[in-house]
């Protein structure tokens, strides 16, 4: 297997705040490999922005790195100097974000914004960036590339917008591209063109993806492998095919069930109960414990590490092995066919698998 | 960062009860240049009601064989030309002062408090006509309005304190108009509208005591402004006339006299100075702590932060 | 809309709220007690004449009626007034009825619009950068002295820090610089220092807050993704957005100002429009309060349309309404 | 007229709402904005109705309507047989301790100043019920208990509570008086995933044990599903389908209706089962400036000349089934596959 583009190891991040100190992050690893689609799934307040924006040096306020690595191409991005890091940001790590109104600076036209990067690192001159800049914009769909150029943010539409935040984040064509919630603030029908125009991006110049979402619909329908944080930890990781055939964290099978899609029945569905809790002092046990069907002493006594559970697969429970083996029967339940053939759900679910069948699989 | 406290469904904590007061009080305690600033706001609003009493002379009292002393230990601030005491007559002007600038202060804000509930709420015409006044008022100066006033009224205490007063109500009711039209389309009012509340009902339990806070800060900030207003009518030959001691009169004398006996100066400057600036800071922390949008990190971490801005931008017109 | 309508139409809007300055100061000096002119505003001759001679004291009294145009109905005084001041025709003051307003105006407007717009020039060529310096260092001893420096200097008004000056120049250290009058380049110093002091500490707190808030803003951390050197995230991206935010309180502190410069003028001595407005005032000479209220109106009004003016410009998102 | 056919008097059978062709205009710089455009529907007592569309449907507005939040420029709204247009504006607010509203921001919807409480207390004070402050008090514990959380929360100001919880106090609020119709704005798309589901299940069974009628808005087609009885889409203020939910979601007649549904990305089940995405092209226009012929045929992989000079009807294609299309019943030989749609206009066509 190839050297990992970014490796993160014991990643932790804290927040002051007047009433004391939030721990966001508390020891995250992953890595991305070359060419790969990672997609880090949570809950707001899981802190997975948190932890992408971190080992940008992009925190805000009072967030604070307070340990770990990140090693991007044999350089640990944590240690670097600002100008260091500005020279990666943006040439080597493109960055998109989730509300693309106001991630565009409202007075400066479009053009301009999609120039400034490739100008600042000197990618290209400046006729060379104008030129780029244009064909870029077409690149990501937008039409009279020549004309929009010279608007600015509120003249375009939201996906629009977001096409242009695309076209700024790849125009140095960087080795990875960083995409936080890049369609929470887009209607559906232009979700699907957004993570469309990424993966032909993606494909085109071939760069890693870290996709950012609390979308199990989207990240299972682009990612290759995703990680599934919580409370600031990563709860399991794995290869999208382990993911969907052998989840074997209680966290990660309580958010497939808490997905509603066209086609789900009431009865498929189950809450995880209680809320997520921002914590206040450092994990001394599960952080999901008080929420977990699972839990024992055990996990209210002690942090559970993440451990291999088979090659790739990497699980944060300390009874992995006797969830996967539950829910296994489970998901043999929830493939079984759903219902009576009235149902309409069954129906449009047929339609979906035979479209599957006639179409060509990603590898 | 989203905020997240108890949890539900399971085991909930009962979530921690604060009055949203002492929550207030907690967040002016940490502002010492606000305590400091309340410590004489505190002792100057004393000395304005006792003031009369404790003044060693009248403030009309004069004595020509002290004339021009300066400070001693019968008269600490010195005296003046006609030998007025001047510790007597700071003494006096701060209750003046507290009597026009509190009087001013409070008029403004009960017509611009008015005026604007009944404009963000009624819309229309009269939201159209009172905004049409509110620009009026904020294009020029309130201070030129004032001077027409007191020529009209005269220069006693109740005519300074209308003059100064009636000026004053546009930015109140700009502010409350403001406050009062986002959240009349809001979804709070909505809400009440719909279980059925009348207009009366919301703008009582819905809206008032969410632009009360706001009107609080606003009057902190007012009070000092009329009292730079006040002083300026003096400086100009306006304000309340001799023998009523005011702090404008006493600085804008001290100017003329300044060469020779200065302490005319020293101490009703450096008293009006210290008294405005602790209101500044006073006024200033009461929005830090009114306000706990403005609370860096604070559990309402996903509200706007535009308000605190715009109103530092009003306050250009200090 | 277009340019010309807008302008159009804000002309007409001036129009408006100078007319009402207008009535409104014609008509409470018309409703306060004592005659329109009395031996206090006209000069001690009429009073003599009172006693000298009181027909003819009568006969001027109606001359001068029938001049200002007393003896008609208010509502025509009051249009008539506001026309002829709309149409620059100011007549004669009271005070000094040899000199035509006008003239009085030329020597006098030129001073008081050199101080206001030179304490308002000052202020935003030190308040800025201060107020960015104090964003970039927030939460630090630097931005606590800043912040509370430019609180007191807020606080304390103009007139209080001239007489400060006075005390400074005047007495401790003479002759440094002049400490009153009008004329050379150093009378106009300590003036515009005592004006721009609190607008310096003004403009200092707003750059200061709109910079922390731009800072915070997504934009600026797309920048930053983008690489761009930190110093043009600074000045490109958080500085132009926030100071499309300080051109709307240039406006009012301009308005601050110009009712400044009539406190300072006082206190130096300086025979500006302020100096012109005060003693009009305190005389209760008619013609030539209104006109001088009248002007520093129209000072200020104008200085609101350039600034309106400048925030479209600035700002793309807004259009001209 | 249609006045007349329906009596002004409360009926105990039959439909609990008709909505009659409302329609709502908006004046936005000068312009007008047709934000929801004659729709009409019937609901039966305890049913489900989804209101389903992008943003900028019109779908908040149309909800606002029904509830005369909003008053509508035309058509009129029949809730349990009375005209609720003919209603003084006190017999309004009293008519609405049986008809309430759930918000998509249940924080925004909250007075800041109030306790959890008494927010619930006012609602109950302003409709009569309960006698005394003190009885009130008593209800209100037990409408915090029915949503799921302690009666301690009664105490809490708004803030101090996460999502989940503030939805479930805005819920009690408007059970508090006793509602026969909920309209729920996006209940739960404020909320993190897991909450959602705690929610849902609340509305439910809520509905189950009062026998409620919801209107239930949503952009998601999933949510709408799941909750609906029959559903109505919305595209620029507009129905361009409405059929009950087994059948819309079965045979969709609408290409929009087909395109929204492949838009939801679902979970694989497995690995290799995965489809390609595939992208319907363009986005909603904007509601200031509707496209001539059917609104929707910009962006229609099936639009015909006719489609552009046009503008379809909705007609009732077959039994139960609406759609305002010209081509529905090609539409609906289609089947739901994502990919017939994402053809090119030519081949689809031929």
């Amino acid at each position: 297997m190839a050297e990992d583009l970014l490796s993160v190891e014991d990643l932790r991040v804290e927040f002051e705040r007047s009433d004391g100190t939030v721990y966001a992050v508390n020891g995250v690893d992953f890595s991305v490999a070359p060419g790969e689609t990672l997609g880090i799934v949570g809950e707001s307040g899981s802190g997975k922005s948190v932890s992408v924006l971190s080992i940008m040096g992009l925190l805000r306020g009072n967030g604070q790195v307070t340990g770990g690595t990140a090693k991007f191409m044999g350089k640990d991005l944590l240690k670097l100097r600002r100008r260091q890091l500005e020279d990666i940001r943006g040439r080597d790590i493109g960055m998109i974000f989730q509300d693309p109104m106001s991630s565009l600076n409202p007075t400066m036209r479009i053009g301009d914004q999609i120039m400034e990067g490739m100008l600042a690192h000197q990618y290209t001159n400046h006729k060379g960036a104008f030129n780029r800049a244009l064909q870029l914009l077409e690149e990501v769909g937008i039409p009279e590339a020549r004309a929009r150029f010279r608007s600015y943010p509120h003249e375009f539409s939201g996906g629009m917008r977001q096409r242009a935040m695309i076209a700024m984040a790849v125009a140095c064509e960087p080795q990875l591209l960083i995409a936080d919630e890049p369609t929470t603030a887009v209607d559906v029908t232009v979700q699907t063109q957004i993570l469309v125009l990424l993966r032909e991006l993606q494909q085109k110049q071939r760069m890693s993806v870290v996709l950012i979402t609390h979308d199990f619909g989207v990240a299972t329908n682009v990612c290759d492998r995703i990680i599934v944080m919580y409370a600031g930890k990563v709860m399991e990781s794995a290869p999208l095919a382990d993911f969907l055939a052998r989840p074997a964290h209680p966290y990660t099978i309580g958010l497939r069930r808490s997905v509603i899609e066209v086609g789900t029945q009431a009865h498929q569905l189950k809450a995880i109960p209680g809320v997520a809790t921002t914590l206040m002092a450092p994990p001394h046990n599960c952080p999901f414990a008080e929420r977990c069907q699972w839990v024992t002493d055990l996990c209210r006594a002690e942090v559970p590490e993440l451990r291999p559970l088979s090659d790739g697969h990497f699980v944060a429970c300390h009874r992995a092995e006797e969830v996967l083996a539950e829910a296994g029967a489970n998901g043999a339940e929830r493939a079984a066919p759903r219902g009576d053939g009235a149902s309409a759900s069954a129906r449009s679910r047929g339609a979906w698998s035979q479209a599957g069948d006639e179409a060509t699989l990603h590898a | 960062m989203a905020a997240i406290t108890a949890t539900a469904g399971v085991a909930v904590r009962a979530p921690r009860r604060h009055s949203q007061l002492s929550l207030a009080w907690r967040r002016y305690k940490r502002n010492r240049l606000a305590l400091a600033g309340a410590v004489v706001v505190f002792v100057y609003l004393v000395l304005g009601l006792i003031g009369p009493w404790v003044a060693p002379q009248n403030y009309a009292t004069t004595n020509f064989l002290y004339a021009n002393h300066p400070p001693s230990l019968r008269f600490p601030f010195g005296t003046d030309n006609l030998g007025h005491d001047m510790l007597s007559q700071v003494l006096w002007s701060m209750r003046n002062a507290i009597e026009v600038t509190f009087g001013a202060s409070l008029l403004s804000l009960v017509i611009g408090v008015v005026l604007g509930l009944w404009a963000g709420m009624r819309g229309g015409l009269a939201d159209m006509v009172i905004m049409r006044l509110v620009d009026f008022m904020f294009a020029i100066p309130g201070f030129f309005l004032s001077l027409f006033l007191v020529v009209a009224m005269g220069y006693t205490i109740l005519p300074v304190l209308l003059a100064i007063g009636i000026p004053g109500w546009a930015q109140y009711a700009r502010l409350v108009r403001g406050l009062v039209l986002g959240m009349r389309n809001g979804e709070m009012v909505e809400a009440a509208r719909a279980f059925g509340a009348s207009r009366a009902h919301i703008a009582r339990l819905y809206l008032l005591p969410n632009v009360a806070n706001s009107v609080f800060v606003a009057f902190a900030f007012g009070v000092p402004f009329d009292l730079i207003v006040m002083a300026g009518l003096s400086v100009v030959g306006l304000g309340l006339r001799p023998p009523l001691p005011s702090f404008g009169n006493m600085i804008a004398q001290a100017g003329t006299n300044v060469l020779g006996y200065p302490w005319l100066m020293y101490f009703p400057a450096a008293i009006f100075a210290v008294i405005l600036i602790s209101f500044l800071f006073v006024a200033d922390g009461l929005q830090e702590a009114l306000n706990p949008k403005a609370d860096e990190g604070g559990r309402i971490g996903r509200q706007r932060r535009g308000g605190r801005a715009r109103r530092l931008g009003s306050r250009g017109a200090f | 809309m277009g340019l010309v309508k807008y302008l159009t139409k804000r002309f007409f809007a001036i129009l408006v709220t100078i007319s009402l300055v207008l009535a409104v100061g014609y008509v409470l000096i018309y409703i306060s007690p004592g005659t329109f002119y009395s031996a206090a505003n006209m000069g001690q001759g009429l009073s003599q004449l009172q006693v000298s001679d009181p027909a003819l004291y009568t006969q001027y009294l109606n001359s001068l009626n029938s001049r200002y145009g007393l003896n008609q109905p208010l509502i025509e005084q009051v249009g008539k007034y506001v026309w002829h001041s709309l149409s620059f025709n100011f007549g004669t003051s009271f005070q000094n009825p040899s000199v035509p307003i006008v003239h009085q105006l030329a020597s006098a407007l030129p001073i008081s619009a050199i101080l206001a717009f030179g304490a308002i020039g000052l202020a935003v060529a030190l308040g800025v950068p201060l107020g960015v310096l104090a964003a970039l260092k927030r939460n630090t001893w630097l931005d606590s002295a800043l912040t509370s420096v430019s609180m007191v200097g807020q606080a304390i008004p103009a007139f209080v820090l001239a007489v400060l000056l006075v005390l400074v120049f005047g007495v401790w250290f003479p002759g440094i610089l002049p400490v009153s009058g009008w004329g050379n380049f150093g009378e106009a110093v300590l003036p515009i220092v005592a004006l721009s002091a609190g607008n310096v500490a003004v403009v200092t707190r707003y750059t200061r807050g709109s910079m922390v808030e731009a800072l915070r803003q997504d934009y600026v951390r797309t920048a930053e993704a983008k690489g761009i050197p930190y110093r043009r995230v600074v000045l490109r991206h958080a500085l132009r957005n926030s100071l499309v935010a300080l051109v709307t309180v240039i406006g009012p502190t301009f308005a601050f100002t110009v009712l400044s410069t009539v406190w300072v003028e006082q206190i130096f001595t300086i025979p500006g429009l302020g100096t012109l407005l005060a003693t009009a005032f305190q005389n209760k000479d008619v013609p030539m309060s209104i006109t001088s209220v009248y002007i520093l109106s129209l000072l200020i009004v104008g200085m609101n349309l350039v600034v309106d003016l400048l925030y479209r410009v600035m700002d793309p998102r807004v259009k001209l309404e | 007229m249609p006045d007349e056919a329906i009596p002004d008097r409360p009926i105990s059978d039959g439909p609990i709402l008709k909505v009659d062709a409302v329609s709502k205009h908006f004046k936005v710089q000068g312009r007008t904005l047709r934000a929801v455009e004659r729709v009409s529907f019937e609901l039966g007592a305890g049913q489900t109705l989804g209101l389903v569309g992008e943003s900028g449907s019109g779908k908040s507005t149309l909800g606002r309507l029904v509830l005369r939040l909003l008053e509508a420029d035309e058509g009129k709204v029949v809730f349990q047989g009375q005209d609720l247009a003919k209603l003084s504006a006190r017999e309004l607010r009293a008519r609405r301790r049986d008809m309430q509203i759930i918000f998509q921001d249940p924080l925004a919807a909250l007075n800041p100043r109030m306790t959890v409480g008494a927010a619930i207390e006012d609602a109950m004070a302003v409709q009569g019920i309960g006698g005394s402050p003190n009885e009130r008090r008593q209800l209100t514990g037990g409408l915090l208990e029915r949503v799921g959380m302690p009666v301690s929360v009664a105490e809490a100001y708004p803030f101090e509570l996460s999502g989940g919880q503030q939805q479930r106090v805005g819920i009690a609020r408007a059970l508090s008086v006793g509602p026969k119709l909920v309209v729920c704005d996006e209940p739960i798309s404020a909320l993190d995933v897991s909450v959602q589901v705690q929610i849902i299940e609340l509305l439910r069974q809520l509905q189950t044990e009062l026998g409620m009628t919801y209107i239930f808005i949503s952009h998601n087609l999933g949510v709408v599903q799941l909750v609906s009885d029959t559903v109505l889409v919305l595209y620029l203020g507009e129905v361009v389908e409405q059929a009950s939910s087994a059948e819309l979601f079965g045979r969709p007649l609408h290409p929009y209706t087909k395109a929204l549904m492949s838009s939801v990305l679902k979970v694989p089940e497995a690995a290799e089962k995965r489809v390609p995405l595939v992208a319907l092209s363009g986005e909603i226009p904007s509601p200031l400036s509707p496209p001539a012929g059917c609104p929707y045929h910009p962006r229609c992989p099936l639009a015909t000349d006719q489609c552009k000079r046009e503008k379809p009807q909705l007609r009732t294609v077959w039994v139960g089934h609406m759609a305002a299309c010209h081509r529905a019943e090609e539409v609906g030989t289609m089947g739901t596959s994502p990919t017939a749609l994402a053809a090119p206009p030519e081949l689809a066509a031929s």
